[in-house]
């Protein structure tokens, strides 16, 4: 572990530097909001923001990805064999990066970088990425990362974790990954005080206002917690769009598409949320998820249950606190959780909810 | 899946439709031979019986069907599809010769480590017979045979016209290796010499007792597998002991898509195939 | 407005208690600043746990699709005029339905909130003429008139159409010179800059279909754009396909939209995509003479004809 | 861009527009064949989906025909279409697609010479503004 002090001049230089060798990604302000994009050569990410309205998950997990070309022409030799596409694969680096969202890229790694199996575009991407962090020092009010394994300097999933300090930086090299990006940034390693880091670390954690208990949640009854009587109530004011898993960084489901434009086509990778009726129809007309309750159920018991049991790594759940902002209903995961964690079915069968 | 974790999981082999059989009198029924179009590709598809794959038509899409082609018959595969949806309906149409994808093998398979040195009770109705027949062509098998006790075959259809694999259905039935039962729902066909009645009463009769050597497969529409569960209590077979294949919306067949799941599992890669206790501890959304 | 939430309390529990209705359909506090959360109350006792303020920008007629109690449900002009519009097509029958008419003086808009403060929205209390805004750097007040929803702003239907009980005594009704000059804005544009508008107003679009889930119109079974056969749009992050779920999802509600303001306010992305109701709105005004959710009598606008609608566009 | 040729769908009714056209075949009238007609029972049987649907699928302008109002085999189809066009119309030259990209018109079958007339303005219309770029989708491109 190596720590570099930054000024603000060295830290612009540096990504300019970098640019040669990665391309870049930060957040950048868009109306009232901040977006993940390439940041144009020169420009540096805008940090002056607590985080991005939709997660960086798109940069390695796009909403819409090719995976697999192919022609229906039948003059050509191989027509009707599916393609792999070529993806670019050259180094980048997104840069402003909440430790909460690099968490999730760790989370959601667990999906699709199985001992068994890999996705190797979702691969691919993370390995060409560098995740440049910068730790989070005025979380928000609905923000809860540190009571769902995570926090405004949590280290998992960065390659490098920088601090605001003054006018300046403090960045921490955390893995081989970091260490080159920032020899491509010319930025002079060792010196600084990593007790700043710990100042900093908890001040920020000082200032988490709200908080989620899932100390429960393992050890209750997975069947019981999914006949428990509250999940009516939680899902009554769900509309069943799709804000919350795709504004969610560890949300990872998809769809498969095929789309054909004359004789050439494509199968496409889209995101795909539980929350919408046809995500689990059959093709019989049969829905084993059916009502507006069982679906609503299933995103909470994934990310609350079901994960928790299946990777024993906590909850499938970083605490961005992004959908329980952009929720246009208000059902709040915080609340969700609490009921979850609270829950034991012999209250249930004694008191009428 | 040793040896090929560098191997792209969204890639199908390509394939070309050697031989299309229209299997039921209604005609929704349509078994499709493939082979391989690629030397090579086939001994990568080495599959057990009991798992499915994905039939991949570029342009319309892909649909998880379960193998009906058995381990031990070599230089093709098999799927028999029923004609429901968009791919289906379009594989329906295809001819031979056509050149389309097939990905796979997926799933787990039946419990063959577990069966070997057991009697072994199939029970299926309608079109969910083709694992089933995988399973029975790898078991009778004469490189196998000897590795289990009794086999018998609970088997119905609607109608006599609607049982799969005709053929093989009487050659079996004439063998004195496998207790075959077949049975259909109703028939006017004064010839027809095997049962007439549902599949759970027929079971009730037919089907040997359970017991620590006896395992049961069942595979079957919703409606059959709701009765016959009862019949398997009755019958002595312990949760443990009975075995079933589900089905349920299926993407990329390899767990990651995220919507075949029941509870933890994936339909798709902890399944289709799991136990009646193992399905009894997940909620049932399939 | 102040008020209504003791108000509404007493009717809940009053039609609770006599069995007057099975449930009351209202919201509850939420659990952030300026979101309430809609809520079910089926017992008299649990009747405290309702609010109103001016965070109730969502449409609670969206709630009664198909339902088979007897509800009470609160109602603004435009849910009003949507239950009208739920009962004309059999989405649920008058006779399951009191409605608590509420007579509304516009819904808060969060986003203009969010936009017009430096820093995190702590908390949020109004009046009947203003808005205060709390957050760390202090407080911050705001005209009422200046932070309302724009849909509240144009509002010339803020008391209920149809109601069994009223809340208050009606209020004023605003008048409106011009409640479409921003549609008059893109019509005076040519084709090229139109499309660029479009293409620049959809652009954020992720698909979530909360303007769709949002709105009490869409009850379809099945939506066009989740049909597999035929396919009518890929799925994906094409603009094409994106601007084809916008368009028809618009035009879906040609002759039914109330402007309420539930699809706007639900989008993530902050889409004004009432761009494109308002202006079906606006003809469906000026072509046919039609208002939506005004009259359970009468039939929506592309329900009906007459011999001389107009047609100088067909040859 | 001399020897483009417009691609237009032409939704008409079976009971007159389509008619129209089989006289105008029948009696050797010139027009040119630019169309692609699809025959629907009746123009309330249009769907706006039909409409985008072509113009998505590549078509460069999209021509819908039915019979006058008052003749409609079905007493009234056509003028429930008539409100659904107008609103229709406006909205997509409001979203930015040239108004002459999309065009209506009642023909019974006795008028192949009006049929003949309004093809010819049709292509016309649609050739003055060369290939569709609106609403057309495109393959879906390669990240």
């Amino acid at each position: 572990m190596t720590l570099i002090t930054l000024d603000t001049k060295s830290w612009a230089a540096g990504l300019t530097a970098a640019a040669d060798a990665y391309r870049l990604f930060g957040p950048v302000r868009e109306d009232a909001c901040h977006t993940f994009k390439a940041l144009e050569k020169g420009k540096t990410p805008d940090l002056d923001m607590v985080n991005t309205r939709l997660s960086p998950k798109a940069l390695i997990f796009p909403q819409s990805d090719i995976i697999l070309e192919y022609s229906l022409d039948e003059s050509r030799e191989d027509h009707h064999i599916m393609r792999e596409v070529q993806k670019d694969v050259t180094p980048r680096a997104v840069v402003g990066i909440r430790p909460c969202d690099a968490k999730a890229t760790a989370l959601v790694k667990l999906n699709f970088d199985a001992p068994d199996v890999k996705d190797p575009y979702w691969l691919a991407a993370y390995e060409a990425t560098t995740f440049v962090g910068v730790a989070c020092d005025a979380p928000l009010s609905t923000c809860f990362c540190t009571t769902a394994g995570c926090g405004p300097y949590s280290e998992e999933g960065l390659d490098i974790l920088v601090m605001q300090k003054g006018d300046g930086f403090l960045a921490k090299i955390l893995t081989d990954k970091g260490r080159a990006f920032a020899k491509a940034a010319g930025w002079n390693p060792a010196s600084g005080d990593l007790a700043a880091f710990e100042a900093g670390k908890a001040a920020a954690e000082k200032k988490m206002v709200s908080a989620v208990q899932t100390d429960h949640l393992e050890a209750a009854d997975l069947l019981a917690l999914h006949n428990a009587p509250f999940w009516e109530k939680t899902a009554f004011a769900c509309l069943n769009c799709g804000t919350c898993t795709f504004s969610c960084p560890t949300c990872w489901c998809f769809d498969l598409q095929d789309e054909v434009a004359g004789k050439s086509g494509v199968r496409l990778k889209n995101w795909d949320s539980c929350m919408f009726p046809i995500f689990t129809v059959h093709t019989t007309g049969h829905n084993p998820r059916e009502t507006k309750v069982q679906r609503v159920r299933q995103r909470f018991m994934h990310k609350l249950k079901y994960f928790v049991d299946k990777y024993k790594t906590g909850i499938m759940c970083v605490g961005c606190g992004r959908c329980v902002r952009q929720c246009p209903v208000n059902i709040d995961i915080r609340k969700v959780c609490e009921e979850m964690n609270r829950f034991n079915p012999a209250d249930a069968c004694a008191v009428r909810d | 899946m040793e040896g090929k974790n560098v191997q792209n999981p969204y890639l199908p082999y390509p394939v070309r439709i050697d031989d299309i059989t229209v299997e039921a009198e209604d005609k929704s029924l349509k078994t499709f031979k493939f082979v391989f179009l690629n030397a090579g590709d086939e001994e990568k598809f080495a599959y057990r019986a009991g798992q499915f794959a994905e039939l991949s038509i570029p342009g319309k899409g892909e649909i998880p069907i379960g193998i009906a082609s058995s381990p031990v018959e070599k230089g093709f595969v098999k799927f028999t599809v029923n004609r429901a949806g968009v791919v289906t309906t379009h594989l329906h149409n295809m001819k031979v010769g056509d050149v389309m994808g097939l990905r796979g093998p997926l799933g787990n398979s039946y419990p063959w480590d577990l069966l070997e040195g057991k009697n072994v009770l199939i029970v299926g109705g309608g079109f969910a017979f083709t694992t089933l027949r995988s399973s029975i062509v790898y078991m009778l098998d004469p490189k196998n045979r000897s590795k289990f006790g009794n086999i018998d075959v609970v088997y119905g259809a609607r109608s006599p016209g609607m049982l799969l694999y005709k053929d093989e259905l009487v050659a079996w039935e004439k063998r004195d290796d496998i207790n075959m039962h077949i049975t259909v729902d109703a028939t006017t066909d004064p010839d027809w010499k095997y049962n007439v009645g549902f599949v759970p009463p027929v079971t009730e009769q037919k089907a040997p007792q359970g017991g620590d050597d006896t395992y049961a497969i069942v595979c079957g529409p919703p409606i059959m597998i709701k009765f016959t569960q009862p019949v398997l209590e009755k019958l002595g077979y312990d949760h443990d002991h009975i075995i079933m294949s589900l089905e349920n919306r299926m993407k990329c067949g390899f767990g990651m898509c995220g919507r075949c799941g029941i509870g933890k599992e994936l339909v798709c890669k902890d399944g289709p195939v799991f136990t009646l206790r193992q399905i009894n501890q997940t909620p049932r959304e399939y | 407005m102040s008020g209504y939430t003791e108000k509404m309390r007493d009717i809940a529990r009053r039609l609770l208690e006599t069995g007057a209705v099975d449930m009351v359909i209202g919201f509850r506090k939420g659990s952030l600043p300026m979101m309430n959360e809609p809520c079910f109350v089926t017992r008299a006792d649990d009747a405290h746990c309702l609010v109103w303020d001016g965070h109730c920008g969502i449409n609670l007629a969206n709630y009664l699709t198909d339902r088979k109690e007897k509800i009470a449900v609160f109602a603004k002009g435009c849910d009003a005029r949507n239950m009208v519009t739920h009962v004309i097509e059999n989405k649920i029958k008058r006779e399951q339905l009191h409605i608590v008419g509420v007579p509304c003086t516009g819904m808060i808009d969060k986003r203009k909130i969010s936009a017009m403060t430096k820093g995190e929205v702590l908390a949020v209390t109004e009046t009947d003429d203003a808005v205060t805004v709390t957050t760390a750097g202090g407080d911050q007040r705001f005209d009422r008139a200046d932070v309302m929803q724009q849909n509240c702003a144009l509002c010339v239907h803020r008391n209920p159409v149809i109601y069994d009980d009223l809340l208050a005594d009606p209020v004023t009704e605003q008048t409106i010179p011009d409640r479409y000059a921003d549609i008059r804005k893109i019509e005076a544009m040519d084709a090229a800059s139109k499309w660029q508008f479009f293409e620049d107003l959809l652009a954020p679009c992720i698909r979530c279909y909360a303007c769709r889930n949002a709105c009490p119109l869409c009850y379809c079974p099945t939506c066009f754009v989740d049909e597999a056969k035929p396919q009518w749009v890929g799925k994906g992050q094409d603009a094409t396909d994106i601007r084809t779920f916008h368009f028809l999802r618009a035009f879906h509600c040609a002759g039914r939209c109330t402007d309420c303001g539930a699809c706007e306010r639900a989008c993530p992305m902050g889409i004004n995509m009432r761009l494109l109701t308002r202006k079906l709105e606006k003809d469906c005004q000026s072509e046919f003479g039609w208002e939506a959710g005004m009259d359970p009598n009468q039939r929506p606008a592309l329900d009906v004809y007459k011999t001389n609608d107009p047609e100088t566009f067909i040859k | 861009m001399s020897d483009w040729e417009p691609k237009i769908v032409s939704f008409f009714c079976n009971w007159c527009t389509y008619g129209a056209a089989d006289l105008a075949g029948v009696s050797r009238f010139e027009h040119p064949a630019n169309t692609r007609v699809i025959r629907v029972p009746c123009s309330g049987r249009i769907s706006p989906k039909f409409i985008l649907s072509a113009f998505m699928n590549g078509a460069d302008g999209v021509w819908v025909s039915g019979c006058h109002p008052g003749d409609c085999h079905y007493i009234e189809g056509n003028y429930y279409a008539r409100r659904k066009f107008a609103l229709f119309k406006n909205l997509i030259e409001y979203m930015g697609i040239e108004p002459g990209r999309l065009h209506f018109s009642w023909i019974s079958s006795a008028e192949s010479t009006k049929y003949v007339q309004v093809i010819t303005d049709v292509i016309n219309a649609v050739k003055a503004l060369g290939p569709n770029q609106q609403f057309v989708k495109n393959k879906a491109k390669v990240a």
